[in-house]
């Protein structure tokens, strides 16, 4: 296989297991949005398939450093790949945490604010690994830049809703609930920052330079 | 034993078996006329050194009487050397063309050697890469085949008459001096060039001029290559014969020469002076001399052959 | 030494390499080699300068035969035959194993001609014109010559010599080609194009290559063996040995032995 | 900027030493003196030469078209072609001999021979090459004609074209084995190897890859071997006697370029004799064909060196 | 700079940025422990420091990866570097995330109990990471093996706090301060995480193999 | 052609190369190259084979000036000084600007000699030993031959040739050290050493290499100028130009122009 070969099918790779866990992220969020606990087993059970290939990548990754020697846009975007693939397996680790959640609370009261604000949460993260997946897929900086903006979003909503959770506690029965769902928006808010970083391989793979958005 | 599966039936038989047969027959035919062109090329050789010992050694060890007086065997040879010739086949001996061709390799050496290593450095080191310098080698390959009766006609022209050293041992040296300065140059020029290029920048590389490098580097190098190259030269200048009959060196000169302008002869013009006598016992004294030459062009082959052995794998 | 039943055939090994001894009058350049070589893989033998690497290619297709005082001990055997068996033709031999030589020597022919004489003396005579081009297109040489078949093949460049020294190799048809350092005379660009002639060649033929550059042993071939020169307790004699024989990609991230990793990390010693 | 002024100083400070000029001035004068030499025998040659043809007994058609000569008999005549013609006879004889021999022990040297009988035969052809040509010339006499051809070609005189032609041949045997040896030793080793590894045998490889290749090399030799035995004087004057006359006997004597210079300067003609001119004519014809045949060698031999440069 | 002294510096640059983290570690969960302000807002500003030396190890190793073929051995440090560098980088968020909390909370009363069980994990954390990049330094995968164990303490902690939470939640004064636990609570459960991910580093860096602890 | 002048010297700079072209007869083997060489740092000049990386290299010490037809137009400054100027004398620059061949070319003498020639040819005759001593130090070799420095240097292995081709180069002090494919005819272990050497020597020596080894380049260079061929629009000139001269690092990663990531990542079009 050549070089050429090599490097692409570990890209390939790469976007299966994103493809793998954006899959792992939508069934997490819907799952507890819909309290489905089939599906949030269904979620859990397809992180083996997304450290599996994490674990592929891992390897091909040293394979391909041990064999050839890469240098420029060949050198960054394999880079860009093994660090997007430890972000990918956190946002996996990060639906599974989703899918273990639903199975605690799904038949518990929670409050409604709350769980209406993690499925937001959850689905902006969706959309923003989704898009960081396509920057990093299209080279394309700034959808990289633009998604790395959504964050600010999530932030915001991570923060006020930290104020407002304490304010809507009242009811007793629901504080299994609710604090099973902030540990779930905290949980999303570093699944935001996750796909900022993927959004900052984006912007190194194509200008060659470190940055923290 | 093999699995028939395997393609282009990679069987013990193909491999063992194969055209062997009928490539062996061509093969050995075929080496066999090799053999048998070298056998011939070297028997010839044998046969000629053979017939030569044969004959000669009887004139070099035979017991012969002058007067009463049976010599001692051993000193024959001895005696061949020094004695002077004679009309007695078993009396005659080789010295005044023995004292001749060491006269003539004297002169030889001291003349080709500053200008054959000369133009050979020159041409091969400083020389333009020009139409003169191309010309001068073409003279030069042709020089080096031009046949020696040429040689002969021109030390004829410019050495006996022309610059009137008359037909005299300076004469003689100075007509094979000419004969084989282009062989001389030829060959020290190949010693110079298989001086590999690498020394030579090495050297300038090192801030050395043009000179420095040459003459402390590539010619100290060489140098085991060029004296080869004159052991070779003179050695074809001692069997020389054809331009030194018009040197005179053919009349009967029974002396030995002691200034550059005295006659002379040399030891192959005296053998084939001997040749010529029709006397059957001539043929025997033919070969003494014969032997003496052959001898001397032994060790001088040798000596070449030691150098080049010697220094051969040093470059 | 064993008798040829004795060992295995593999349906996957070409070669089985069993207790290989080469020396070349007293001294053993290389000993102890057991290996089993795969059938349509490139395996790569790489080591120090003097390792015996040259040396032991040689004698895969016997043109060790040719130099004065080398004697093989062991055996090589090639799919099941003794290749030093008394009845075994050398010359047959290398009509089915091909040798391609470190630097290229295409003969003082025309290009049609290199690869007709290796047709000629292996009497493959039929369709000479359709060989010659399909050993050409094999050697991805064919587009750039086609138009010029006649042409001297000393004016070809270095690249292109040596996949036309490819060409007339493959063009007998042999089942392996050795490869001694082919590309060490060749700058990088005709180094990267015979690396991808030979990955086109090793789906139809098994392919055994000498190189000291680590990088193109591990980016082109599927097996590796690392040899090395090993200094007798005396020190006094200096014997190649097989130190490690793996696949590529493992040689290069986790070789077994402690001496391999020293080597192709560049801190041999 | 002093700094660089001073570097500059430095820079062009070109060292001359005198001794060095004196040297180069001498070992370009010895180059020039090739140039000298050649220059001298044309002209000595052709001055002479014009000298002869100026002799109203001489003309160029005799010169051509004469069938005897004998510049020194009371009628001179002076046909040259009978000269040239024994000359070209005994060459022929000569390269019969030597270029079959010569050529098929180079490829034995170098194709065949292992490193240790390469070691003992390339010297003793060296040898043979250095013998002195009256020892061949003996050799011719005493032994050939009468071991080989008298007792063969009963009939045969004591001197005789074909002994001092196979003569000849011997002693250029070397000369052409050694320089078809360096031709065929100058063709890469690894076209030898590169047939041998398609499967070619040792036979096929040697006519059919390194002889070929070797071509030009062989042919120079052939050239030069020629040439030599043109130019050969020794032996073809003691064994291939004095016949004047045009004849292509090989059984009887001839009378070569060679041998008649050699033979009309031992009768000590006297200088100025036309007799005495004719040997620079016949110098000039000799000189002609060598340089012919030398040029030509030199021109097929530089043509194969080119190829593997 | 010989191949050698690169990947040495590379190390050394690891363990000193290791060294960065740990220290904020140490001073977020002494911050939070003793609701002191300025020992988080030192910590927090410890965080710049801690990415510079981030982004320096990236671009070297990129640099280190462009000009020098690495195989074996040196492969999978210069790997394990990077990888560990990102661990270490989000380990530095998270002491950044108790500093932040201390000064959300340092004036609120807070649950007893599971203030003091934050700390506990904590030290728990801050051991982890501690003998973690230990294990990498000293390539030993047994200690490697013994803190990633460590992490299931973790883990029971967080569970049983979760557990527990919404029993304590008895007072509404205490809401405020609960919630930022929780969430600490969540993202130290992480933290164990990535120490855990820098022992595997150090298996893998030892055995070649990679393998999820 | 600019006057010596107008060429601003940069005080970190050793030479400054100002539209520089070189020419065999009417072939213009390199043009327009514009560069300047820092001081003690390496710079390595990569490029693919016959883009002109020996021609431009040897125009550095007028080794040019031994080929028959080169010819040099442009100026190149050394430390201020035109190297071109008429009144400079090559021997001069030479004695400052040495220089080592790709194939190690020691003279067939002993090892010592060979230092010494060089020394005695510069008139540095005082001291010899110790500077012998000093030379084959700093070359990293006289632990290998102090008790031999009789020996013939022929005699030494590849690497200690070239390493005492280096000794004798820095022997007689030179300021600046070319080396053309210093290590192309030497085996890894040997590279390695002379590798090392470099890194040593450039504390003291400016140096300029060229490879076509792109690792050697990448992993041993500070500076780094790639040269390619460029065709002409009728595409019958073929001459070499520079594309980048750059730090290596940057060069290796995030190179300015695409030929050069082409040709660096050996995808060379
Ligand atoms: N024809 C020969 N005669 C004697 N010894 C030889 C011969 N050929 C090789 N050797 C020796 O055998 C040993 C192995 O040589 P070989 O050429 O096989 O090494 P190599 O691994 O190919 O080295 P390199 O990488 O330099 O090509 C060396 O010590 C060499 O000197
Ligand atoms: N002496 C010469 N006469 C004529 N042309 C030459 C000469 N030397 C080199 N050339 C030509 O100049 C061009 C540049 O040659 P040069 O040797 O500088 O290339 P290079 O970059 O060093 O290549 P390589 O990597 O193969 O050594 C080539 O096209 C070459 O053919
Ligand atoms: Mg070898
Ligand atoms: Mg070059
Ligand atoms: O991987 P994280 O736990 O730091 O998001």
């Amino acid at each position: 296989m050549s070089l050429q070969e090599k490097i692409e099918n570990l890209e390939t790779d790469l976007h299966l297991m994103g493809r793998l866990v954006l899959d792992a992220l939508v069934d997490g969020v819907r799952a507890l949005e819909d309290k489905d606990v089939n599906r949030a087993i269904a979620t859990i059970e397809k992180d083996d398939e997304i450290d599996a290939a994490y674990l592929k990548i891992d390897q091909d990754w040293v394979e391909l450093m041990a064999t050839e020697q890469l240098v420029a846009t060949d050198l960054r975007l394999s880079t860009s790949i093994l660090q997007a693939s430890l972000h990918l397996e956190r946002l996996g680790d990060l639906a599974v945490y989703l899918g273990n959640t639903t199975q605690e609370i799904f038949d518990s009261p929670v409050p409604e604010t709350v769980h209406a604000t993690v499925v937001e949460m959850g689905d902006l993260v969706i959309d923003m690994a989704s898009s960081a997946m396509e920057s990093l897929k299209n080279r394309d900086k700034d959808l990289a830049l633009a998604t790395a903006e959504k964050d600010n979003q999530v932030n915001r909503l991570y923060n006020s809703m930290l104020e407002e959770a304490p304010k809507i506690a009242g009811n007793e029965d629901l504080f299994n609930g609710l604090f099973r769902l902030v540990t779930c928006i905290r949980t999303l808010e570093r699944g935001g920052d996750h796909a900022v970083d993927i959004c900052e391989l984006t912007h190194f793979l194509v200008t060659g330079k470190f940055e923290e958005f | 034993m093999l699995p028939e599966s395997i393609e282009k039936n990679m069987s013990s038989e193909t491999l063992i078996t194969g055209k062997k047969a009928e490539n062996a027959i061509k093969e050995s035919l075929f080496l066999f006329t090799l053999y048998i062109c070298v056998t011939i090329a070297i028997l010839t050789l044998m046969t000629l050194i053979y017939d030569v010992l044969s004959t000669g050694t009887t004139r070099l060890t035979s017991d012969y009487e002058v007067g009463l007086i049976t010599k001692i065997q051993i000193d024959n040879p001895i005696d061949f050397l020094t004695t002077l010739d004679s009309r007695y086949p078993d009396r005659a001996g080789i010295g005044p063309a023995f004292a001749g061709t060491v006269w003539l390799m004297i002169i030889v050496i001291t003349v080709t050697f500053p200008f054959g290593t000369g133009a050979a450095i020159y041409l091969q080191e400083f020389a333009p890469k020009n139409k003169i310098t191309r010309f001068i080698e073409l003279n030069l390959t042709n020089l080096a085949g031009v046949p020696s009766v040429i040689y002969g006609l021109l030390g004829l022209a410019v050495f006996v008459r022309l610059a009137g050293f008359g037909r005299s041992v300076l004469s003689g040296g100075l007509t094979l001096t000419l004969l084989i300065l282009p062989v001389v140059i030829v060959a020290s020029r190949e010693a110079l060039k298989a001086v590999p290029d690498t020394i030579r920048q090495g050297a300038l590389a090192l801030g050395a001029t043009k000179f420095q490098a040459v003459f402390r580097q590539v010619v100290p190098s060489a140098i085991p290559g060029m004296v080869t190259g004159m052991v070779l030269g003179l050695s074809r200048a001692i069997g020389e014969t054809a331009p030194l009959i018009f040197m005179g060196a053919l009349t009967y000169v029974n002396y030995f020469p002691d200034t550059p302008l005295s006659g002379f002869t040399a030891i192959p013009i005296q053998v084939y002076n001997w040749i010529g006598y029709p006397q059957a016992e001539w043929k025997e004294t033919a070969s003494a001399g014969i032997i003496l030459l052959l001898g001397l062009l032994l060790i001088m082959n040798s000596l070449a052959i030691f150098i080049r052995n010697r220094y051969e794998k040093d470059l | 030494m064993e008798t040829k039943e004795t060992v295995q055939v593999n349906s996957e090994s070409v070669f089985n390499v069993t207790d290989l001894s080469v020396s070349y009058g007293d001294f053993v350049a290389i000993k102890n080699v057991n290996m089993d070589i795969t059938k349509n893989k490139i395996t790569a033998f790489i080591g120090p300068s003097g390792c015996g690497k040259s040396t032991l290619i040689r004698s895969f297709n016997r043109m060790n035969d040719l130099i004065l005082g080398a004697k093989v001990n062991g055996t090589i055997t090639y799919q099941g035959v003794d290749l030093y068996d008394k009845m075994v033709d050398p010359v047959q031999v290398r009509r089915r194993i091909g040798m391609v030589f470190q630097k290229p020597n295409p003969f003082p022919k025309t290009i049609k001609e290199n690869i007709t004489f290796g047709l000629k003396v292996n009497n493959m005579t039929d369709n000479m014109d359709e060989r010659v081009e399909k050993a050409l297109t094999q050697a991805a040489l064919w587009d750039e010559v086609k138009d010029d078949l006649n042409k001297n093949a000393l004016e070809l460049s270095g690249g292109q010599q040596q996949r036309l020294c490819i060409a007339r190799t493959i063009a007998v048809e042999p089942d392996t080609i050795l490869m001694d350092e082919p590309c060490s005379a060749l700058d990088p660009v005709a180094t990267k194009k015979i690396e991808d002639l030979m990955q086109e060649l090793v789906k139809d033929f098994s392919i055994l290559i000498v190189t000291h550059n680590m990088q193109q042993a591990s980016r082109s071939s599927d097996y590796c063996a690392f040899f090395t020169t090993k200094t007798s307790d005396d020190g006094k004699r200096r014997t190649g040995e097989l130190v490690e024989f793996n696949e590529t990609s493992i040689m290069f991230t986790t070789p077994d032995q402690e001496l391999t990793e020293q080597y192709i990390s560049g801190r041999f010693g | 900027m002093d700094n660089v002024n001073n570097l500059r100083d430095q820079l062009t400070k070109t060292i001359t030493r005198p001794i060095e000029k004196i040297v180069k001035f001498f070992i370009t004068a010895s180059a020039f003196a090739a140039i000298l030499i050649s220059i001298s025998i044309i002209f000595t040659l052709l001055t002479e030469a014009i000298n002869f043809f100026q002799d109203p007994a001489v003309t160029f058609k005799g010169y051509f078209t004469a069938t005897r000569w004998t510049p020194t008999f009371q009628n001179p005549e002076y046909g040259v072609i009978v000269l040239i013609s024994s000359t070209l006879y005994i060459a022929v004889i000569a390269c019969l001999i030597s270029f079959p021999l010569g050529l098929f022990s180079a490829i034995y040297l170098s194709e065949f021979a292992t490193k240790r009988t390469r070691k003992v035969i390339k010297p003793v052809l060296e040898v043979l090459a250095g013998v002195p040509t009256v020892v061949f010339g003996y050799f011719a006499l005493n032994w050939i004609t009468p071991n080989i051809i008298q007792r063969f070609i009963p009939g045969t005189g004591v001197f005789n074209a074909l002994s001092a032609g196979i003569a000849v041949g011997i002693m250029i045997i070397p000369t052409v084995a050694s320089i078809s040896d360096d031709a065929l030793n100058a063709v890469p080793n690894s076209l030898r190897n590169g047939s041998l590894a398609l499967g070619a045998t040792r036979r096929i490889t040697s006519l059919k890859i390194m002889f070929p290749a070797a071509l030009s090399g062989i042919i120079a030799s052939f050239i030069l071997g020629f040439s030599r035995a043109i130019g050969e004087t020794m032996i073809v004057t003691i064994a291939g006697g004095q016949y004047p006359e045009l004849n292509l006997d090989p059984r009887s004597a001839m009378y070569t370029i060679t041998s008649s210079i050699v033979n009309v300067s031992l009768g000590d003609t006297p200088h100025g004799t036309t007799a005495y001119n004719a040997l620079f004519a016949l110098g000039i014809t000799l000189f002609i064909m060598t340089f012919i045949l030398n040029i030509g060698s030199d021109y097929v031999a530089r043509k194969y060196r080119k190829e593997y440069e």
